[in-house]
């Protein structure tokens, strides 16, 4: 076994703290707790969980729509997390910026645009700090298949690829865009690792069931962007098990595959592998589950009990002084 | 017959692609899905793949296209699924779509129209919930209809198809399920006329899109004051009727602009710059703007709606005219 | 020392560049060539490939870039070659740069200046002519500055770079030759304060960009018919000095706004609006708006001079506003 | 020899004639005739010579702002080209579109956008209405080696693609966009080919300074398209002779290399190997050369006798009745 029992336990608390976030997220929404539309990234924590376990202090994140509970991997406070979603006060963004907003600059994520694709060069300039600062440090992003066709990814790559930064493309495919197969939409295998050579960057594909598959293609990226060699392109691909958003009943694609994609669940993949490494028992993996669960349930009730944004936090964000 | 705004619109588009075959409809998730909101939905049935097509998400790549199939003789309608998406293919419609006639000449003809869903809608926040109008009437070469009504939506919509001038048609998200009478079968509505929502005789109301229906809640509170407001939808605003709004001003002397988007550079600016230059010796005050406040539309949803105006807030500016009369 | 507006603007880069090893330069063409018009010559030798970066023909990039280095601890200064150029990443300046802190909270600062060239220069044409303030006055979040002397670019370019707010730092093409008094090394002029550029009793001129010029011209003109203009050089937009346009026109009464982009929603929109609103009741007569024609620019210059109001246009219309008080 | 006569005689014409119109746009523009601002794409003509050999009627066409005189090929009249590009009112825009926007639709010509790049899906749509009549024909769109970075072009490629749209994108690589090189700007060495993977597209390279091995590469792709196999790219390498506008003195490139390119010129080449071949005398050449020319002098006379657009024609254009 080529990973320590404590990476690999790192690695399924990441895993099973966003598909507890996604669960979560389904369950308080059903109830009508959540103002705003969610998207369930529920099947695509493996994308997040074998990625980030790359990491170090210094890099810089740019997560997407999906899984939004990734953003706990990095470190932000379930109280924030859960006030945002709720669109309370206690939010990072006092609840006016939402679902898609749910961050923390303090451990790295540089924000997020609900415009897609928009916000790819972000991440082009946080790898331009990092430059400047002449760190080993990596800017990861993260985006959807449907998104790798949008112009400003493009643009993104391409800046990156001439200035050479530090930055690690990761292309989540999760094989559609609301209603859009990316088998139609897209028109190569790969979203992500098939247009690398047009900018003449190294790509690498993981099947992103599989944490450890992800984990060890990224960590080969990432030692090269570390070492210098500028940036790179990872595919990941997995499947969206619930609708494109809660209440799309998904008809546009084949139930059968998409019960086949199910059995492939990279949670239960993961317990069973450490399972049979003898790195958790069944009791240890369920007193992580239940420590998470009560984490967000606490979260979950902090966030309940937080005032409503008030009309003077409206305006308190839109300048710095 | 009652119909939604909905059903109106995509009735609209169903009779125009009966009707005309150079007609094609193209843009996200439009075939299967039918669109997010279900506008197109049955489209891909009836039509088939060639004139009801799914895109990549690709706004710019979307407006192009339907730049190029106008000028060589399709009569494109390329969807935006939210209004906001017009911004990441702003220069593809203020630089090209708007002026493409005009630097290339006569010969050159852009019959196209541009629909997208477009307002406020409940937590959609700050990136989905985009009013756009104001934007792109400060692009000569466009023509802009936001209509309030399911007859009007049809109607207009028609005539949009029909235009061999470029169009960009919002439709509002709340409205897709208010209902309306609408008469079977074809009929069009003139681009550039205005619709009097709302006859009255002491403050008029000139409301675009979602605060039509503001207002005609507000008058209705306000006739219970004794005072009687007209309500005027321009449902064009690109060109705008002025002819009705000064009818009427001769009438009230007092205006109050209602629209749902940022008061900074917003419709309002321009009507009440517009209202008082060319008619200043008929008011009797100052044009009043009614318009969301100048923020990005907030998530949290109590603070969503004290941004966006409501009935309460237009009655406001309508009393506040008449004060003015003592 | 008498230098020119080009100059001035890149003084104020280089001294900034020196003061703080945060600040960095990149767009098209910046490096060897220096900019276009020449800006930024000289740059790259001084501070380095490091600092003076060109990027691909990416304007989406250059401002994401420019936002993700903001946000990460850079001061970027992020050249859009022209101001036209805004459009085509508008998405990227409107939902992601202005709206960047409100979406993400307090600990999201956004310490960057977007420098562009802007504005009419003699057969440039329809897309590359255009002035874009009035878009982005409708971007809550923004600050946006017209500078129109070399005292006041560098003045506000400075401010503009030490702010912690996006700022959109347009600089007029036709005023890069432009001659003025400028003191040597560092002063700033606070961002959101107007200049009474001329002194006057009888009407106030709001011009912007290089409209100023053209209304001191028609000042000049008017004085000798016995006409005193005052007129106020807002130079930055956002936030708007009210209280010295208010001041003024609590004096004389009468208000002409004037400015080089197309009429319908421009920034005389809203500044008419505006001052109808909250200063009605000082005001002896509408509000004038002088703007260009609701056309694209032309290529042909006797129609794009045409098009673009000059000092004649600005002194009928404060003609105008004295007739009315006959 | 491949190619009949009348075949190497008519692209001959179409690479003298957007050559001389390069040369008689400089001089008049020096003689301060032309009131905007012009792009000299002397060098580059072979590109447009020989990719155009395989239209056919019915095809469309969106060229670029270099060289302009490639509408020449096509079949736009020089007087409404001279007009154009003078401001005058016989210009095909009357005089208000200019320099960039010298066309003709009934030569299926859809156009160009002065913001490099927002108009290459305007291709897209003309080849969606080929495809909806059904005909074999072919939409050619030409971008710079600068403009391939551009969003713009990633989303109408990849639209292109999906649709399977009989486009033929044409990157004109002369190595420069304003004073960046091709060789910074861009990741890969051929801007056009090396990028038609990301797309599934088949790609080709050709030399630039020969009009037959253009039309050969452009041929082949074409004959593909014809057959309904979908949109592909070309890339043809040349290299821009002048300055990026007149007034350029192109300081940012070293001279030497810019004299080895001249010597590689796409007329002369074709000249030598037409008089090779038996095809022209060097008497015909000069007739030929003359012939052109003089139509132009006629041409740009009448341009100058030509009335200025009045203030009516400014409206006269901007909506359809
Ligand atoms: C520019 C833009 N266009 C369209 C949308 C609407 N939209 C939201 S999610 C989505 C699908 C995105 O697909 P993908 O990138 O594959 O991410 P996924 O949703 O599958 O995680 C679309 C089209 C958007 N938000 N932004
Ligand atoms: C969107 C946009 N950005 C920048 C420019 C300014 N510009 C005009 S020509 C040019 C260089 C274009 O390079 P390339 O595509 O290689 O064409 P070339 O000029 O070499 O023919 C640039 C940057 C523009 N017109 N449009
Ligand atoms: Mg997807
Ligand atoms: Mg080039």
């Amino acid at each position: 076994m080529q990973y320590t029992a404590e990476f690999l336990k790192g690695v399924y608390r990441d895993l099973l703290s966003v598909r507890l976030f996604e669960e979560k997220q389904v369950e308080i929404y059903a109830l009508g707790k959540v103002p705003g539309h969610i998207h369930s990234g529920i099947g695509e924590e493996a994308t997040y969980a074998g990625v980030l376990a790359t990491r170090k202090p210094g890099d810089y994140f740019k997560i997407t729509h999906r899984p939004v509970g990734a953003s706990r991997i990095l470190g932000t406070p379930l109280e924030t997390m859960f006030g945002e979603l709720m669109g309370r006060s206690t939010g990072n963004a006092r609840g006016l910026g939402g679902v898609l907003h749910m961050v923390s600059r303090e451990n790295g994520m540089v924000g997020f645009s609900g415009t897609l694709g928009c916000d790819i060069a972000v991440a082009d300039g946080a790898a331009l700090s990092i430059q400047m600062a002449g760190t080993d440090n990596v800017s990861y992003v993260f985006y959807g298949d449907g998104t790798s066709s949008r112009g400003p990814v493009h643009e993104a790559m391409n800046l990156a690829a001439i200035w050479k930064l530090p930055v690690l493309f990761i292309c989540n495919n999760n094989q559609f865009a609301i209603s859009t197969a990316a088998s139609y939409g897209v028109p190569v295998a790969n979203p992500g690792a098939d247009r690398a050579a047009a900018y003449g960057m190294p790509a690498r594909t993981a099947d992103a069931t599989d944490a450890l598959a992800v984990y060890d293609a990224a960590k080969e990226l990432v030692d090269g962007i570390r070492a210098g060699s500028g940036p790179a392109v990872l595919d990941c691909k997995c499947y969206r098990w619930r609708g494109h958003f809660e209440g799309d009943q998904a008809k546009y694609r084949d139930p059968a595959v998409t019960e086949e994609w199910r059995k492939k669940d990279c949670v239960a993949i993961m317990e069973a592998r450490l399972q049979e490494w003898n790195v958790l028992t069944a009791e240890e993996i369920q007193r992580i589950r239940d420590e998470i669960n009560s984490e967000m349930d606490q979260a979950i009730a902090f966030a309940e009990a937080s005032p409503e944004p008030t009309v003077e936090d409206l305006y308190r964000n839109l300048y710095a002084d | 017959m009652q119909t939604t705004y909905l059903q109106a619109v995509g009735a609209a588009l169903q009779e125009e692609m009966r009707r005309d075959d150079k007609v094609l409809i193209f843009g996200e998730d439009v075939a299967e899905f039918g669109n997010i909101f279900g506008v197109t939905r049955g489209m891909l049935e009836e039509f088939g793949p060639q004139r009801v097509r799914n895109t990549s998400i690709s706004e710019t790549a979307i407006i192009g296209t339907a730049l190029g199939a106008a000028v060589t003789g399709l009569r494109p309608v390329a969807e935006l699924m939210y209004a906001d998406f017009t911004m990441v293919a702003f220069s593809e419609i203020f630089h090209c779509v708007a002026k493409w006639r005009f630097m290339h000449g006569e010969a050159y003809k852009v019959p196209l129209v541009i629909r997208c869903a477009m307002g406020s809608s409940f937590g959609a926040g700050a990136e989905h919930s985009n009013c756009v109008e104001s934007l792109f009437m400060h692009a000569p070469g466009l023509t802009i209809i936001s209509p309030t009504t399911p007859y009007d939506a049809k109607g207009l919509l028609k005539s949009a198809i029909r235009s061999d001038n470029p169009v960009l048609f919002c439709e509002h998200k709340q409205l897709y399920q208010t209902k309306g009478e609408v008469p079977d079968g074809d009929y069009t509505i003139p681009i550039g006329v205005a619709d009097v929502k709302r006859p009255g005789t002491d403050v008029t109301v000139v409301a675009v899109g979602l605060m039509v229906r503001r207002a005609l809640e507000a008058a209705e509170l306000l006739q219970k004051e004794g005072i009687s407001v007209e309500v005027i939808d321009p449902r064009t605003l690109v060109p705008f009727d002025k002819e009705t709004v000064f009818q009427s001003l001769r009438k009230t002397h007092h205006v109050v602009v209602a629209e749902e988007s940022n008061k900074t550079a917003g419709i309002g600016a321009e009507l009440a710059a517009m209202i008082q230059e060319e008619m200043y010796d008929e008011l009797d005050g100052p044009i009043g703007r009614v318009a969301a406040l100048d923020i990005p539309i907030p998530y949290n949803i109590a603070l969503e709606k004290y941004v966006i105006p409501d009935a309460g807030r237009i009655a406001e500016a309508v009393r506040a005219q008449l004060a003015r009369n003592c």
